[in-house]
């Protein structure tokens, strides 16, 4: 047992936390929310050279092939800084491709992902749980030479500003949920693909949605073409993709409360009422308290997530998506107390576009509405606990 | 035990009700563009105050001689649900009503009734609160804002902060140290200030959601008249403290949340009412019970208030409950309904199913000020503990009561 | 509009607090519940004697012909007291008897009611909206010169004590639920009516099972029988029935809740720990305001729904269901968050068999637990603002 | 990063699963009759005891010179969870072995700890710890005990409180003012107190549900020979903090409510499996979801303590969170459950629908006590607060580390 970074993963931390902080502080972020501009294209190019485009990337296709607590270093601090723009799209699509294309088309798509020349996102049918438009619907016309792919999308990660889309559609058939969802990679300016950029609460992420009328893809870009085309055959690499997704969002939500509560009882410490700092009354030191509780509840929660999918089952002895459940179920309750609470102890400055704790109420009750709600994710903590779908 | 109106406050109602059809058609028009330039904002507010002035139904519990109906808190209270519910009009004198033009009414001069309450009633006018400060919330006594003996009059210099409306006010009320040597809440003095007076500075605060209400005031050596001070000199204080405990009983404010907790149920029931089932639906249904539960005894414990001040007693601990259910519940639905929506709460716009142009989550965003505004949650427990309950005061801590900026 | 109660209301409430102090203090109770005695047969005679066995019953057999507002005044007392005893019991089921029984049973049941001779118990179908042996499932299967009845329900407040309950059947049909209950007098020591006394966390209110097995009830016992003995026909009677049975639960609650707050309140102000008064400490502090606030919100609702029952429907211009679910589910949170708060600032006395605060916590709890659950009250909460059950 | 333990710790663990495989059916058997006489549960405590001690599964952190194994926090910690989940015996040493024992390990003479360690170990002596006073909980450091020189020795006079398992023991452990001059923390010492000397009373304290675990103990004039100060005279205060320290990383108190929390989510998983829809069963769901939870992270915050107590740093915020884990995640799902069961949650007994005699209810009643032995809440957050974040005292306060009673 051990619960502690490497010095390596200690050191990666660090780096990522001094990098955000100077190529991107929180005015730069403020600018990209304003202009919706996503990140500026310089600091993306000095993250490739950084190796964090290609974290999980092979190093044969130019990555570094790190593993998921390594990775979990670099987002905490993004969500730290709020970091704008699409990496998590990049990150997961690529993650896609790795797991389940064909070595061709990883060779022709990676390589430029890892040295920040191509971004990427990803759109899956039926998200966080939901089938309709809002969580997802395409599917996958079969045809003499490919698909033809249809559907749409509420709201993408990254997509306003991605050169392709890895899109996870039901084969065949319109109605279909849930299993036998498989993989496509298109091309954002490709015929039959409608991208339209979103006004969202967190202007940083370059969200769109996506609509396909017909979209062709050839053989090739069907990246779980070796798996066959049955319409019960799932993708081999969505659960892991998801799996991603979740621990990245979580260590996001981490990064961003442990902020949040350091911004707080700062400002407890310093800001006085009725002749003694506000942080001496106990119901804002209670508050404070139980910051604390909710981050390192989350930090908890979310260190095992990423060893959990570090390590093969039979060594972890977790079920991952148990334990991505219970993360994200705690990421999202724990970032929303932090809010609460931390905007409660600032007071009504707070509540002002000038104070930075509203961007970081932005960015985390997006993170709680937009990837799959609350309720979602306790659903699959109860069918990982042995009870039936809530049904009746 | 009666909850009901009587027969002729039930005529009263009908009366303002067949007011409200033949005047709403000839109302002004809401704006077709957002934001709406101020002046338009002005005029809109103008048109109908005096619409409402000319038939009454305007500052009805004021005396005739300054414009008023001089009717009763039930009366103010109708009118209120019948009509500042419909949101015709920008509540840009709000705080004037609520609090300013009160404390010239119980503590001003002859002549500064005269002077400044017919005009405002009529729309004229705009006020605003120059309370509070940077350093000066909750703990409204500290203040730090001077005011010097200058010839017949003063001179006032400092920095206010939460003054809603100040972008569109011709007077603010501002309460200043006048003596020195006074400590906390002795030695201040409640002055009225010309907000178009050289030395005075508004900068806008914007929400976090972009809405403009709130500003920062500078006063930089601001000269103010010695007629200008409401009360007696240093008397500031207790004029504040006693205007808000004869005001505490008729605000209505929970009043005009009806409309946004309507928006709110509204929108959940057409998700929840939907064909497809949706995880977490039984939770959510829990909450909104609680949440309709929460209204209604946010209204039952209006009309106690309205009781007591209608039967001339002190107000009793029923103002600061509704303070906690108006502003914990509309917090609390307001985050509900985002849950309820899910992916498309994250959206101002940009795609057609976005509800509503983004109400909903600009509603949420500003929700937060809901427990921090006109007296914050942990005040609020403390005035219930200690005033109502006879428990000690904080140790180390003299308690105040703080007179608190307004909601919208 | 007058929001306070009647000279006469206040007397009422003075002297029911007055005789319940005198006539059955704590101590009392205590052992009554170790007796598992329920009321001594004297203190039931005395109110009796003040007419609150018969402030429903109208005043031609000899009741006082009383108001919900009224009867309030006394039941709030009762739960300050924690009062023991059937005295729901026997109030429900005569008020049953008044509303819907032909005028000889009237007659002759209803005076020795009033007097403090007969108790009696409502035993329902369906109660709390289950439809199984926790809330009562009972049918009546037409004779030549009755019926017999069939069923059974776990727990019947008051029926150990009661020597005639009313039983709310459906009429013929064993699957049947929700319509068509109509009411039937039994006497307990009737054959096939089985009572077994139960084992409560309360153990003042009388509680037993109640199992039948073909008791037979002429039909002159037959409450309904004018109403037509068709099984689709509910009994007038049942839903005032259920809404005084709430009003008074509810009633019940506020006066508990009242007395833990005020004992909560002055332990916090005598209690010192680092040198200063408990009362002093925020979280302490806020506690107590929480408590208020509780108690005065379920006061708020309970003295509302009692007048919505005392005026018509069109003169209150509200739905008496909406307001017993919003009054009950306020007082089912309110009381449980007084015990919780008066429990966490009394510290680990108050979790001791000798204090007092636990006897309330125990009768919160069945308040909370036997009658109807909260989720129940919610539901109806619903559906009287136009959403469909929660039925997916 | 690695959540698991080493191969030589886990086969450590499969070498104490093998004992308890083999002796287990040896071990004594529990009561038909409840309550079981005091004798009794004295008795089976000394079997099962012994029975470990003679395996060196018992104290294993301790010195093999004074009975334990020599071994670290990680063995000690695959004991309580493969042994003292197992509900064999009762847990009347509990205290004994997390405060009392350990203090005289820690800080105790060579002559104590030879005396006093080996027995207890073999479960031949029973400790209490007798630090409350009635006037002193959370605040321990204003206790009233005195302790007055007498001869080579010391009288001891005063009442104490929440002593679990007095009834049972042989020794107290016992803080007490020796010095009439010392303020607070200063001038107190350490006492070892034969429970069996004449001037020792104890009163029984029954909890809401009629267990009797806790005891009111009199000290009238007990004479104590002076070499049974634990650490040196007039330093108590130091010798009980430094041995909470230093037991914090190791209480695993958590382990034990393993069972009590499974019996709640077994018993909800049956009713909501259940064929009936039953109202508000979305709501239990996601109050479980949340439960389960909570329940994963109190182990997860667990392994973080047991990390660091094995690692040999001080101990972190972890220990004051997991005692918050337990103690509310236990009392929110004790009364879940009951809210589940419904009206079958409110009976002790009488009918063959009550599951688990009662079990639930009174299960329920216990866990109100959670939240304040061992740490109320209150002072758990100050302590977060304060010593983790570096937020000032409270207004007026000095607060002092108080040495808690322990959990069941």
């Amino acid at each position: 047992m051990d619960l502690t970074y490497s010095e390596e993963q200690q050191l990666i931390g660090q780096q990522a936390r001094e990098f955000f902080e100077r190529e991107c502080p929180l005015e730069r972020v403020r600018k990209a929310w304003s202009d919706r501009a996503g990140l500026e294209p310089a600091v993306w190019k000095r993250m490739a050279e950084l190796g964090w485009l290609g974290a999980l990337i092979p190093e044969r296709f130019g990555g570094q092939g790190l593993g998921h607590t390594d990775l979990s270093r670099i987002v905490e601090e993004m969500g730290r800084g709020l970091l704008p723009g699409g990496y998590l799209g990049t990150l997961a699509a690529a993650r896609a491709l790795t797991l389940a294309a064909p070595e061709a088309l990883q060779r022709e798509v990676l390589p430029s992902v890892a040295r920040g020349e191509r971004r990427l996102a990803l759109a899956r049918s039926g998200e966080g749980g939901r089938f309709d438009r809002l969580g997802g619907r395409f599917y996958a016309d079969e045809q003499d030479d490919g698909y033809l792919l249809f559907g749409e999308k509420l709201a993408v990660l990254g997509l306003a500003e991605a050169d392709q889309v890895v899109v996870a559609a039901v084969l065949g058939l319109p109605k279909r949920i849930a299993e036998g969802l498989q993989l496509f990679l298109l091309d954002a300016d490709a015929p039959g693909v409608e991208i339209t950029p979103l006004a969202t609460l967190e202007s940083g992420w370059q969200q769109a949605s996506l609509r396909l009328t017909g979209a062709r893809v050839p053989r090739d870009r069907h990246l779980d073409a070796a798996a066959g085309n049955s319409p019960d055959v799932q993708s081999p690499a969505l659960a892991p993709v998801e799996a991603l997704l979740d621990l990245a969002l979580a260590f996001d939500a981490l990064g961003g409360a442990q902020r949040v509560m350091e911004m707080t009882v700062e400002y407890a410490g310093l800001r006085t009422a009725f002749g003694h700092p506000i942080g001496t009354y106990q119901a804002v030191k209670h508050k404070c308290a139980d910051m604390l509780f909710a981050v390192e509840n989350l930090r908890a929660a979310a260190t095992w997530a990423a060893w959990v999918l570090d390590v093969p089952p039979e060594q972890s002895g977790a079920d991952p998506a148990l334990a991505l459940a219970m993360t994200r179920a705690t990421a999202i309750e724990s970032y929303d107390l932090v809010i609460r609470h931390g905007t409660q102890v600032h007071g009504a400055i707070a509540v002002t576009e000038e104070h930075d704790l509203q961007l970081f109420a932005k960015r985390a009750k997006t993170l709680a509405l937009s990837f799959g709600s609350l309720a979602h994710y306790q659903e699959r903590i109860l069918a990982a606990n042995g009870f039936a779908p809530d049904g009746r | 035990m009666d909850f009901n109106l009587s027969p002729e406050q039930q005529a009263y109602r009908e009366q303002v009700r067949a007011w409200v059809r033949e005047n709403l058609p000839r109302a002004p028009k809401p704006p077709r563009r957002r934001p709406e330039p101020p002046e338009k904002v002005r005029d809109r507010y103008s048109t109908w105050q005096r619409m409402r002035a000319d038939a009454k139904l305007a500052c009805v519990m004021w005396p005739e001689a300054y414009g008023g109906a001089g009717l009763g808190p039930v009366e103010h209270y109708i009118v209120s649900e019948e009509i500042d519910t419909l949101g015709v009009a920008p509540t840009i004198n709000v705080v004037g009503f609520g609090i300013c033009l009160p404390t010239v009414l119980h503590a001003g001069s002859e002549a500064q009734k005269r002077t400044y309450l017919p005009p405002a009633v009529r729309g004229e006018h705009v006020w605003c609160q120059l309370f509070s400060e940077p350093g000066s919330g909750s703990d409204l006594a500290s203040l730090k804002t001077r005011a010097e003996p200058d010839g017949d009059g003063w001179r006032l210099s400092g920095q206010k902060i939460w003054t809603s409306f100040a972008h569109h006010a011709d007077y603010g009320l501002c309460l200043a140290r006048s003596d020195p040597r006074g400590e906390k809440h002795k030695g201040l003095s409640m002055f009225i200030v010309n907000m178009k007076d050289p030395g005075v500075t508004v900068r806008p605060i914007r929400f976090s959601n972009g809405e403009h209400d709130f500003n920062e005031v500078f006063l930089d050596n601001v000269h103010v008249p010695g007629d200008h001070v409401v009360g007696a000199v240093h008397q500031g204080w207790q004029v504040a403290m006693a205007t808000l405990m004869l005001e505490r009983g008729t605000s209505n404010i929970h009043v005009l949340f009806r409309p946004w907790i309507q928006r709110c149920v509204t929108a959940i029931r057409d998700v929840l009412g939907g064909e497809a089932a949706l995880p977490g639906q039984g939770e959510y249904r829990a909450r909104l019970a609680r949440m309709l539960t929460r209204v209604r005894l946010m209204e039952l414990q209006g009309l106690r208030v309205l009781n007591g001040a209608a039967s001339g007693g002190p107000p009793g601990p029923e103002s600061s409950l509704v303070k906690l259910l108006w502003s914990e519940t509309n917090q609390e639905l307001a985050a509900l309904t985002l849950e309820v929506l899910g992916p498309v709460g994250a959206l101002l716009g940009g795609d057609e199913a976005v509800p509503e142009d983004g109400f909903f989550p600009r509603n949420w965003l500003r929700s937060f000020g809901n427990t921090l505004e006109a007296g914050s949650s942990e005040i609020l427990r403390n005035i219930l503990a200690e005033r109502i309950l006879g428990l000690p005061k904080d140790a180390g801590r003299a308690i105040a009561a703080a007179p608190q900026p307004p909601a919208r």
